[in-house]
């Protein structure tokens, strides 16, 4: 059963044509490499399916339902979760009040006064969250703003992945990340892809997208123009389908094998 | 004799300058000619006043009435309307004669009550209240500062009474910015430092109205002279009511009627005096229970 | 928004233990800076040797009465500018509040209860528009606040044909000059409301969506939450305790005044800013807000008691106001910022 | 700010060819968005239809007129806001600048000439405390500002003593109230200030870190700019530009008045904002500043034409402005945001 | 001879120790690749080169000159240039803006006023900067806030190359990149090593880092704790240097092979 459906989606921005009509299906536990030039669309596509933009044009299903009408919210709460290419985290808030945003858990005040936000609950899981990957802060209660690029990037990973979602949209999550954190998020995706979770996850590290994806689509210039099985494709053939059959055999050997 | 009069007020967010305007309209009314008002937001307004009284020229006007904010802000727009042969007329009195005569601009005559004599009409009250030989302390409260109006009542005030009673002392002089919460705080905090408080003069009938609400919710109510000045209709009431122990009405009423009477008569070319002074009056509540005095009946 | 720091920041001093623990936990705990506690008190100190009527219960009872106004448009402007936003219609509103509460209880001779209704709803009324047009239609909020401004203010005019709305009835009047136990009623109703504000603020999800808009608007929609809506809850939320103010001036002075609040919305959103709200959003706390109102007030009932005559008076509130956000701030500048 | 789009954005219309090429000409060239045009010239018809007096050079001199000294502190706003700063002080060092300018020229009796450097030196003085209050004191502008608002007219009221100074010398008065070739000095003034602040803003250097400074400062930073300097020399600016304004109000009534200017502040932000200026920095333009002006120029003098009552002057005011900035921002408000 | 040197350079913010004595030295025409865990300090390090961070205690000096007195633009002037990891771009100004900022090109405006900013030369020059870095922009006249990830790294990129540096300091320039301009970046580095420019290159891509660097600096936890020669190197050494020592087999096969 495919969990998300997208077909013949466009946008653009004033005179700026993004998207010219791309199909997308996404099964579930599938995860799914999406991997284009810069600017081919690939950040654009995925706000579309979040509610972020309205596509011009198309349709967008979850397990079959249209949610076209649906806000970023009620997506959300069906299960779609994000992680943007520029974060999106509230800098001057912490670590915990950026993971929970939009769904802190709440208690009584005094055992009265309701709506009180937990926050010891909030931190302490928000610090097992980060623990999971494996990345070190140096206080979870300093505001985001003040953490390094990686911190960042860390938090904002843990932002998706702590309400059990259903798909999970990566954008670039592992750009600014060590080593070792990145060998977290490749090990949690393939947790995520265990527990029948479908994954997109864009990145230029191609590396990566061979290593964990089943299925990777190339976007160039707006349209989805090659669908490869990453079982049976090659570094080669994916860096010419995002080039668009140029000679680029020395950026594949370069991103191989350094 | 065809044509409108131009009336410039101050501000109309002001009972005072709303009981000048009905006193235009009715005016204009009985004498049967065809004017249009204008104001500005506040009357420190004093640039708009000057680009509202030269867009009033544009249209024309047989004559102008004008209450400048001070002595000086219309002065441009008045030489330009003295050359296009428009009579002015200087309602309130806000001009200085001298500087008219600088400028070459000539009015046709100024009308209105006198600020400083309603300040020293108020000392003149609270000395015959408290007695000349009274002690204590007293609270000046003053309108916005720089307020040309607001400071010849309280200098008119403060003068006249260290002539009259020069055992009331004038402890603080503080500016209510013609706020009546402003007003009230200020009560409320001199009261905190002279308990013993005798006598409260405001510069305008709603600080007055502020400060009386504090004194009576500081429980001295009545024990302290408290003494406004314009005899708005709210004024009135408080007397009335044995709140507000008097104000010093100026009667706009009658400065807005008999201003648009003489313009007609200028127009007419008949005589006027150069000042007409109307008079002002103490309303206490005496006065107002007795209801003889002729002149109630132009308090607003 | 500064993620580098200038050349010349020095180093912080080494942190004095206890000091920066009780820093540490009231911040945390109480979302409430120590250091403007500290301005605060030390104001009062500088006010007790200069005056020796500063000191009593009585007099202090009197500086939060004259806050209580205030404090309460400050509350407003905290919610609004917290979130990135700006309400410039804050003091016209309160005027309009006071003068449609007066016209129900007076003019229309409806029950008091009806009075207090009239207020509070012309000023969620006014606020609903603000958010309306500043979420729906666009406009930058600076400009539908300061139209409201002018609207509010005319309107009021207009109701009231310009004068002022003498003579309520008395349990209304009760509410601005009743004093139960000897505490007048305004500042029990300034402190019940900064309590209930506090606490929406510091301690509710909508506190916390109302801070992350004003700090990353964009990661509070991803997140899936209303931005507009929230928004216009909170200009109407603003329209509301401005038209609280409103019934609080309009009961203490026993009128409903066409021009009450005439750049009050200056001195709130000063207010809010001396109690570290950030102007341009994120940062925000009531019980600060509630300091720094308590500080201007001190200010001005003091130069009041010293009689400092006005035109020194400007003077003094304007440089005092400097120095004590300066003193206020200036270990949070000395170390760095986010 | 925003990087995401709403959901609710709908898609822009298709571009309209000679329309979409004149704007993007006029904005790329001369730095003015054509829509705020549109709204005056817009504006303009209404007027004549409704009030026959309107149309005539002496009425548009006379707007010209009354715009001027309004304009030139929008010009000074246009900086400092587009700078991500703040100045309410406007309004006061206007007021303080044509005390001390008159005080030179009358009270002391210097030439003319002292008394323009009066005025102007009184108005960079003020302005260059703010500046460097803001950038080395770091006390938040909107409390440097509103301290200085308060100092300021304090301190035109004590050097004047509450009264204005009254008679200047001819030559003081003929930059006033002076015509060659018909048009009022003022007039001249403005234009000049106008298109030279103009070239400043938009096609310097000066202009271009203005901007970016308002837009990231750590990015200017990172390029090696001095920010703080930066920021003093355009307080200093807008400070000198207020004394400018102080001078020509001085000139006009023939006489320095302390109580000038009051609120004026709030006026010259809103022309800069109608104009185009982000509240928030990073945009900013003189000449749609002085659109935004006229515009409130021939708004105001419209209503007076038709002899509008001042209340409904008031909520008319309110409400076309926002209906003037609904419409010129309608367009850019459909398309995509950064 | 050494271009810069730093010595004992020591670094907290508040509470936080960031960097507790670090010593580099960069010859000229060297390119050092500097690696370390997410929040090991590296891009405070660099910030107290180009003077954005005044360093608690330490020497820098350029040429044998120290520099520790100087503004960011006296540092700039004298030829450092940093790519910073958050870009630091002005995103409402277009692509020339952002590139020339503070180095705009002046003329007479009709041949008399001086001062104007010749927006002209600039636009020209600014696009070929982006197309020597082999970049695709829909259009440089929009501002930069509008572009995808990689296409405002690229504009860092060329804010940094436009005006003949000595040292350029580049924090992940190539994290939001695709494969192609990958490459043009790395080219980039070897022609500026080979002009003589010196280069700090952070990185977490450890192949790239492999692959143009000659020397290694490996930070943790604020110390420079591993200096190696790149050709005398493996991955495996590497990725040990930075994790510290932990089996971090499986990390280095994957960075090293995907
Ligand atoms: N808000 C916007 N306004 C105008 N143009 C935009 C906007 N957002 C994106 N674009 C343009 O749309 C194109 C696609 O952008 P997008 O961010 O989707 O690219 P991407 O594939 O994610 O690239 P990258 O790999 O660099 O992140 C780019 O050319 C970009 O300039
Ligand atoms: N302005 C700041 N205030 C407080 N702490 C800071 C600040 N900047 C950085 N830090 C802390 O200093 C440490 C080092 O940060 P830095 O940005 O130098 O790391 P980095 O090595 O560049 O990491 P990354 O690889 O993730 O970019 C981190 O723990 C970070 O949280
Ligand atoms: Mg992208
Ligand atoms: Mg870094």
């Amino acid at each position: 059963m495919s969990v998300l459906t997208l077909s013949g989606i466009r946008k653009s921005f004033g005179a700026v044509d993004v998207l010219h009509g791309v199909d997308l299906t996404v099964a579930e536990g599938e995860v799914i490499g999406l991997v284009g030039d810069n600017g081919a669309g690939k950040s654009t596509l995925m706000k579309t399916i979040t509610g972020m933009y309205r596509a011009d044009a198309g349709k967008i299903e979850l397990d079959g339902q249209s949610i076209l009408h649906l806000d970023p919210g009620q997506r959300r709460a069906l299960g779609i979760e994000m992680i943007y290419q520029d974060l999106a985290l509230a800098k001057q808030q912490d670590v915990a009040s950026n993971i929970f945003l939009g769904r802190e858990p709440v208690r009584r005040f005094l055992g009265i006064v309701p709506g009180m936000v937990d926050k010891r609950t909030m931190d302490r899981k928000a610090q097992e969250m980060i623990d999971r990957l494996g990345a070190h802060l140096p206080s979870i209660n300093r505001p985001v703003g003040s953490f390094s690029g990686g911190q960042q990037q860390t938090v904002a990973i843990a932002r998706a992945l702590t309400f059990d979602p259903k798909l999970v949209i990566m954008d670039e999550p592992t750009a600014a990340l060590a080593v070792r954190e990145v060998q977290s998020v490749l090990d949690l995706i393939k947790r995520l892809k265990g527990q029948g979770i479908s994954v997109i996850l864009i990145s230029h590290r191609l590396n990566d997208v061979l290593g964990v994806t089943d299925r990777i689509v190339v976007l160039r210039q707006g349209v989805a123009t090659a669908n490869l099985v990453t079982s049976q494709t090659s570094m080669a053939e994916v860096v010419s389908a995002i080039v668009g059959g140029q000679d680029m055999a020395h950026a594949a050997e370069h991103e191989a094998a350094g | 004799q065809d044509g409108e009069y131009g009336i410039l007020m101050k501000t109309l967010a002001n009972p005072f300058w709303g009981a000048m305007g009905t006193g235009v309209e009715d005016g204009a009314q009985s004498a049967g000619v065809e004017y249009f008002i204008q104001a500005v937001e506040s009357d420190q307004a004093a640039e708009q006043q000057l680009n509202v009284c030269n867009t009033m020229l544009q249209r024309e006007p047989v004559a102008m009435i004008t209450a400048a904010i001070n002595s000086t802000n219309l002065l441009p727009c008045l030489s330009a309307a003295q050359e296009s042969g428009v009579p002015v007329v200087d309602l309130d009195g806000n001009l200085d004669p001298a500087i008219l005569e600088a400028e070459g601009i000539e009015i046709a005559f100024r009308i209105g009550s006198d600020n400083l004599a309603a300040g020293a009409q108020g000392a003149d009250y609270m000395a015959e209240q408290l007695g000349a030989d009274a002690t204590g302390p007293v609270l000046i409260i003053e309108g916005l500062s720089g307020n040309m109006t607001g400071q010849a009542r309280v200098t008119g005030f403060s003068e006249r009474l260290a002539e009259l009673a020069p055992g009331l002392e004038v402890v603080a002089s503080l500016p209510g910015d013609w706020d009546r919460g402003k007003a009230a705080t200020i009560t409320n905090d001199i009261l905190i430092r002279h308990p013993d408080l005798v006598g409260i003069f405001a510069a305008n009938d709603g600080m007055a109205l502020g400060a009386v609400e504090s004194v009576f919710a500081g429980g001295r109510g009545g024990d302290v002279v408290i003494i406004g000045v314009d005899g708005n209709s709210d004024a009135v009431r408080s007397i009335n009511d044995g709140r507000l122990t008097a104000s010093v009405a100026q009667l706009p009423y009658l400065v807005g009627l008999q201003a648009v009477e003489n313009v007609a008569k200028v127009l007419a070319g008949e005589d006027v005096p150069d000042f007409i002074q109307v008079p002002t009056m103490v309303l206490t509540q005496e006065i107002l229970e007795a209801g003889t005095e002729p002149m109630l009946e132009f308090v607003r | 928004m500064m993620s580098i720091e200038t050349a010349n920041t020095k180093r912080a001093p080494a942190p004095v233990g206890l000091w920066r623990r009780a820093q540490a936990a009231s911040q945390e705990r109480l979302h409430l800076r120590l250091e403007s506690l500290v301005v605060l008190v030390g104001l009062c100190v500088i006010m007790t040797v200069l005056s020796p009527f500063f000191l009593s219960v009585s007099n202090f009872l009197n500086i939060l009465l004259a806050t209580a106004t205030i404090g309460v448009l400050a509350i407003a402007a905290t919610f609004v500018i917290s979130s990135g936003g700006l309400d410039l219609s804050l003091g016209s509103v309160m005027g309009l509040s006071g003068v449609v509460g007066a016209y129900v209880a007076v003019t229309l001779g409806a029950p008091a209860g009806f009075g207090v209704v009239g207020c509070l709803a012309a000023g969620a009324a006014a606020g609903f528009i603000n958010g309306w047009l500043v979420t729906r239609a666009g406009v930058p909020a600076f400009i539908v606040t300061l139209g409201m401004l002018g609207l509010a203010r005319g309107l009021a005019l207009v109701i009231s044909d310009g004068r002022v709305i003498y003579g309520l009835p008395a349990e209304l009047v009760y509410l601005g000059q009743g004093r139960p136990f000897g505490i007048p009623m305004p500042v029990f109703i300034l402190l019940a409301t900064a309590l209930a504000c506090h606490y929406l603020l510091a301690y509710t999800r909508f506190g916390r969506y109302t801070l992350a808009i004003g700090d990353n608007e964009t990661a509070v929609r991803t997140a899936g939450i209303k931005v507009e809506r929230h928004r216009v809850i909170l200009y109407t939320l603003s329209g509301g305790l401005a038209g609280l103010a409103g019934m609080l001036f309009m009961a203490r002075i026993n009128a409903g005044d066409p021009t009450a609040g005439l750049t009050y919305e200056l001195t709130a959103i000063t207010a809010a800013i001396i109690g570290g709200t950030n102007l341009f959003g994120g940062r925000g706390s009531i019980l600060g807000t509630l300091v720094g109102a308590l500080i201007m007030g001190v200010l001005q009932n003091g130069l009041n008691l010293l009689a400092v005559q006005s035109y020194y008076q400007q003077m003094a509130i304007g440089a005092v106001l400097i120095l004590a956000v300066f003193i206020d701030q200036y270990q949070s500048r000395r170390e760095t910022r986010v």
